[in-house]
């Protein structure tokens, strides 16, 4: 695991949103391969909810971006069907907390498709998918789940926590002949309708480039506690981060970018010098993924750790409405803080 | 029709959109300049149902409190219109300890139940609920009825099919009630639905279907009528489908450049002027009646909010209450 | 009918009947004297077809390897029709590495991409993989269809509504078969649909509907040209019903008390018999004929099951490899 | 955590198989409460594929042990309903692996109505499901997946690994005001038409009785190495311990029962006795139970584990059919022995 997949200072100077980097990933590899289409809810005219679709109607026309019905088992299953004939469709599920009214195609068919044939039949299909809290959308509209899709087999999940990482993930999704789940979070799209984090605009490279998949990033190198995390709880990380360098204190900060593959090996290289982890992590904080991350660990050597396995994810409650509520539960930058501070032994 | 009847139909329909102005306002009030979803008085995404009074007025006039509703992701005619606490729902529009639900569920998960009612952000996922709620009635030998009511976009997802199914073959006391409103988000009905009314799709099941044009709340409410007394009478359920329309955004917020010119048309069918203008040829209405019936909700909403307004934020502890009883 | 084609669709009947009298014989060869489901040649759940011979056959008939078709928990016939190999078919329900899946997939995951052939053993879950297919198809301007076929019980599933509304919408390649043999697992069709026929149900989304009495081979012939002709032509989906019968349990190993009388009823209506009847009434089969048909089957079955059962079983390291490519 | 709620000797002399002590406990309800109704696929005449309501059709007739057709949105959505009204329905979902196709009704709607309704609607609802391999049946007939419904808040999980457990959890999951999620492995309902370990088959007290939810037992006590496991894998450790005592290795065995509330405090304890732990869980390897123990240890002091963490668990592939394949990948006797002998130094 290297930084050396970051943009290099020169090669990009446009600065764009995470959701023009991905609709511009998308476009790009529409015009390289005319079996590339979109399909989902208001991916037309609308142009994705969260923008990850805008302006693609008006390049290729309703051919080639399809809006549907509300019928998330027909279309994405059409969509499971149309790549196991080659197609290579990239379906947008408008917000992954309705992932339980289509959920068998997802897991029954889009991710065992492959194997229950024995390797003969490929579906190369993006599924991508807002994720993500903060702004009130209540219990059935601010979820993560990517613990969720990463516990059953045969889907690659992506996460992306800024543009760059976002148009080479997806770029590299759209490529790959697995089938992928692509989660962005509302929060680093940098939508001009929501509060955002400077960090969700940032340089992206003209030309098209993939970021691999299943390879995490040292965002931000430390020597005092390594701080894992990914999606939109990364900018907060880097944000704390670079607050506690007046401090004297040195946190090395992870970014997954890939839940499945977890890059295991980055996680306990860190670790291994640090010696001490926290996890941030927006999903919910039991049976998910801090909890596999503390398994790496234990599993390669309970020793590596010098103090206890510290988590700041969300506790299992359901997603509250009303701010107070859902800002108490939410990894803010005030519990990283605490968090991180507390396993340095400040 | 009676008189009395007629003006309580205004005046409900008035009731309804005052309110909605009123949330409308202070929704946008406090987000600029840098209009963030997430803050104000009041945060997150907000369906207002401005156009479709029409149908919670004329399906409700039907409904005791011990009816059971299930509402979809734009939910504030029908909470009124079924008798739902203003102020604790108000309260809980605004977050506030006051609220229905503590500040928890928010204006897409409003839960009485007091009158049986409660609401799904989940695209047709209500519908089911409502099939339960009957089977209880059902079971236990009243004659209470469940509605499920959704938008002309839900009948495309499974669970109206499957709940339509299930509620004919156990003949249960549902009403199925579809608020076309043309649109599903930027998705027009020609976009999603594969026939021109949905009232067709009854005869999937063997069930009465009937769909209302004009946007009327008397037709609705005759249509209703007799959807609610097959449901009463152990008849089986009935697929309603009632023609509306969206006067604003699917959210506020939406810019709604996907409506073009029909924007403008479906502007200039707002039902209450038109059931105003009707009302007062048929001398049913007066200009004393109807500023009275104005002034009267503008009181009842202005107090609403100024309870939510007043009252306290929940506790941050309390995020941590209630995920088991 | 041109004679050689009906010899056709007896000789298929046959062979498929053929192959699955043999199959149950060894799926029970080795479970005794304690019954274990998972033990023996063939382990696990095992759906036969016996009966449904003629849906498979009338229908396949109009398609050529090109075509897709996804098949339900209930394959065999329809994969026989479809032109599977047998050979490899055989050896997957048998778990060898010469198998169609190398042994991963079983009797209900049936893959043969030559033929755009796959199975899930979801009810009603491969008919959206169908639409899919079709979608294909449609975008690369083929004359390429694609069939769903599902039971009677899978028509109450979401999947199915959403399928057909959305194969209508887009006016795609699909033919839809139901397969209605009265049963899903034990439950009637009586218990779980709420109309008399499935084809009504074409109504709701504005395509043609068909039901087919009798469970007769060339009715189904027919009813299936003019679908797949409609659907080639680019005139959309068609949802076909065929009434045909379940002559053995749901899965081996049922004893079907939950049938009472109707079993022995439904005994006597094997089309095969029956159809070997009619032929050789119209002249068309004789004696001599029938054996040969026979023979071929027997041949080709014991060939398939022979090649099964002396093909290794997959080396175990082998079921940590196609996760991913 | 103790084990007092093990049969006495003397209560118990009655021998039942799991699927008979389940359907005895509905039964038992259903006769104190006349709100409790069945409703799912083939659960009347058939009486429940895997026996669980075997006989209580002709018990309570048609009008309270329901039959449904194949629309598990639609039912379990109307127990749901009916749950809110009231009453207190068992559903049957007949294999878990079917999750996704009412998949929003359990986890938007059974877990979260209580949450969102700030406590005034209260969904008391069990619904119960066949779980596991061992048989053949294929990725879509043969998975544990409690990981993925412990990872979602609002439900509780029970899972039982035996039939006085079962009849006892069961009890205690109809009386429960919370939804709560059944889960029995086909392995251990005694089922005459599948191979079965003899303790799928044991003493069940005639009179009824809850088992706690949230309370793991010490199924057999050791001192050198912690062993938790549940369900039919449970079955499978109980054996290896037993075999170990020869060879002077005392493994203590903790079935945890449910995994939602899982008994945290059980684990610990058992652990900061042994030092030593090896986690056997037929449901997928990563982001899921086992993974949870770790964090569960970890957090509370990385210094308790002497030995690596260990989990002979499901790798993360679908579940294959044919029979060496699929038993290359199970949790058996012989994978669950080598873990804890390694584990224990020997
Ligand atoms: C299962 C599901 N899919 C998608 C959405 C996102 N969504 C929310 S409202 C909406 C449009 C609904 O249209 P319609 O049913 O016609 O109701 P309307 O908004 O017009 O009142 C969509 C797609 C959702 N909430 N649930
Ligand atoms: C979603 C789902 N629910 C339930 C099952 C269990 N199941 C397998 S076959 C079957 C009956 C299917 O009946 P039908 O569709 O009529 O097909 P048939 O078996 O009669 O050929 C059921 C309920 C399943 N496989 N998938
Ligand atoms: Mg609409
Ligand atoms: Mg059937």
């Amino acid at each position: 695991m290297t930084v050396t997949d970051q943009p290099a200072a020169a090669s990009a100077t446009r600065r764009l949103t995470t959701a023009k980097a991905i609709s511009e990933a998308i476009a790009q590899e529409m015009e390289r391969d005319p079996d590339v289409f979109v399909m989902g809810e208001d991916v037309a005219a609308y142009g994705g909810i969260f923008g990850s679709t805008t302006g693609l109607l008006d390049q290729f026309g309703p051919t080639r971006i399809i809006d549907t019905p509300i019928s998330e088992t027909g279309f994405i299953g059409a969509g499971i069907g149309a790549a196991v004939e080659g197609m290579r469709p990239v379906v947008e599920l408008m917000f992954v907390d309705f992932f339980g009214v289509c959920m068998d195609q997802i897991y029954n068919h889009m991710a065992k498709i492959h194997y229950e044939s024995g390797g003969h039949v490929t579906v190369p299909m993006v599924l991508m998918t807002a994720v993500g809290g903060g702004y009130s959308d209540g219990a059935q509209h601010s979820q993560c789940l990517w613990g969720t899709f990463a516990h059953l087999p045969g889907l690659k999940v992506v996460v992306p926590s800024n543009p760059y990482d976002a148009k080479g993930l997806m770029t590299a999704a759209i490529r790959d002949d697995n089938p992928v789940l692509y989660m962005f979070h509302k929060g680093v799209m940098g939508l001009p309708w929501m509060a955002k984090n400077p960090r969700s605009i940032g340089p992206v490279p003209a030309e098209s480039y993939e970021v691999p998949i299943g390879k995490a990033a040292v965002a931000r190198p430390g020597r005092d506690v390594t701080v894992v995390s990914l999606s939109l709880s990364l900018q907060h990380c880097l944000d704390v981060a670079d607050e506690l360098v007046g401090e004297g204190l040195e946190a090395e900060v992870i970014d997954l970018r890939s839940v499945v593959p977890l890059d295991r090996g980055a996680i306990l290289e860190s670790v291994g010098r640090t010696g001490k982890i926290v996890v941030v992590d927006e999903d919910y904080r039991s049976f998910g993924l801090s909890g596999e991350i503390a398994a790496t660990i234990a599993e390669s050597d309970p020793g590596l750790l010098r103090a206890p396995f510290t988590r700041v994810a969300y506790p299992d409650v359901p997603v509250p409405y009303a701010r107070p509520l859902e800002y108490e539960v939410l990894p803010t930058h005030r519990r990283i803080r605490e968090a991180i501070v507390s396993v340095a032994g400040r | 029709m009676d008189d009395e009847l007629r003006r309580g139909f205004y005046r409900q329909m008035v009731r309804i959109r005052t309110y909605e102005e009123a949330i409308r306002a202070d929704y946008h009030a406090d987000k600029t300049p840098a209009w963030d979803i997430g803050a104000g008085l009041i945060p997150g995404e907000m369906h207002l149902s401005a156009g479709q009074e029409p149908v919670a007025v004329g399906l409700c006039a039907h409904l005791t409190a011990d009816d059971g509703l299930t509402a979809p992701h734009r939910p504030h005619h029908l909470a009124l219109a079924k008798g739902v606490d203003m102020r604790k729902m108000t309260a809980e529009i605004y977050g506030r300890e006051t609220g229905l639900s503590h500040g928890k569920g928010g204006h897409m998960h409003l839960f009485d139940p007091s009158q049986h009612f409660s609401c799904s952000g989940i695209i047709a996922e209500g519908i089911p609920v409502a099939v339960g709620q009957a089977l209880a009635f059902h079971r236990r030998g009243t004659t209470n009825i469940a509605v499920a009511v959704a938008g002309e976009g839900a009948a495309n997802q499974g669970a109206f099919h499957e709940s339509l199914n299930l509620a004919s073959l156990w003949k249960l006391p549902v009403v199925f009630v579809i608020e076309d409103n043309d649109w599903a988000i930027s998705v027009a009905r020609t976009a999603s639905t594969s026939v021109p009314s949905n009232a067709t799709r009854a005869a999937a099941y063997g069930v009465a279907g009937e769909r209302v044009e004009g946007n009327d709340v008397e037709a609705v409410y005759q249509a209703a009528g007799r959807a609610v007394a097959r449901a009463r009478a152990g008849e089986g359920p009935t697929l309603l489908e009632v023609h509306t329309v969206r006067l604003w955004g699917h959210f506020e917020g939406d810019a709604q450049a996907y409506r073009g010119d029909e924007l403008a048309v479906a502007e200039s069918h707002d039902p209450i002027p038109a059931y105003e203008a009707k009302l007062r040829a048929d001398g049913v209405l007066d200009d004393a009646t109807v500023e009275a019936v104005r002034a009267e909700a503008a009181t009842e909403v202005a107090d609403a909010i100024a309870f939510a307004k007043s009252s306290p934020e929940p506790s941050p502890a309390s995020a941590y209450q209630h995920v088991f009883v």
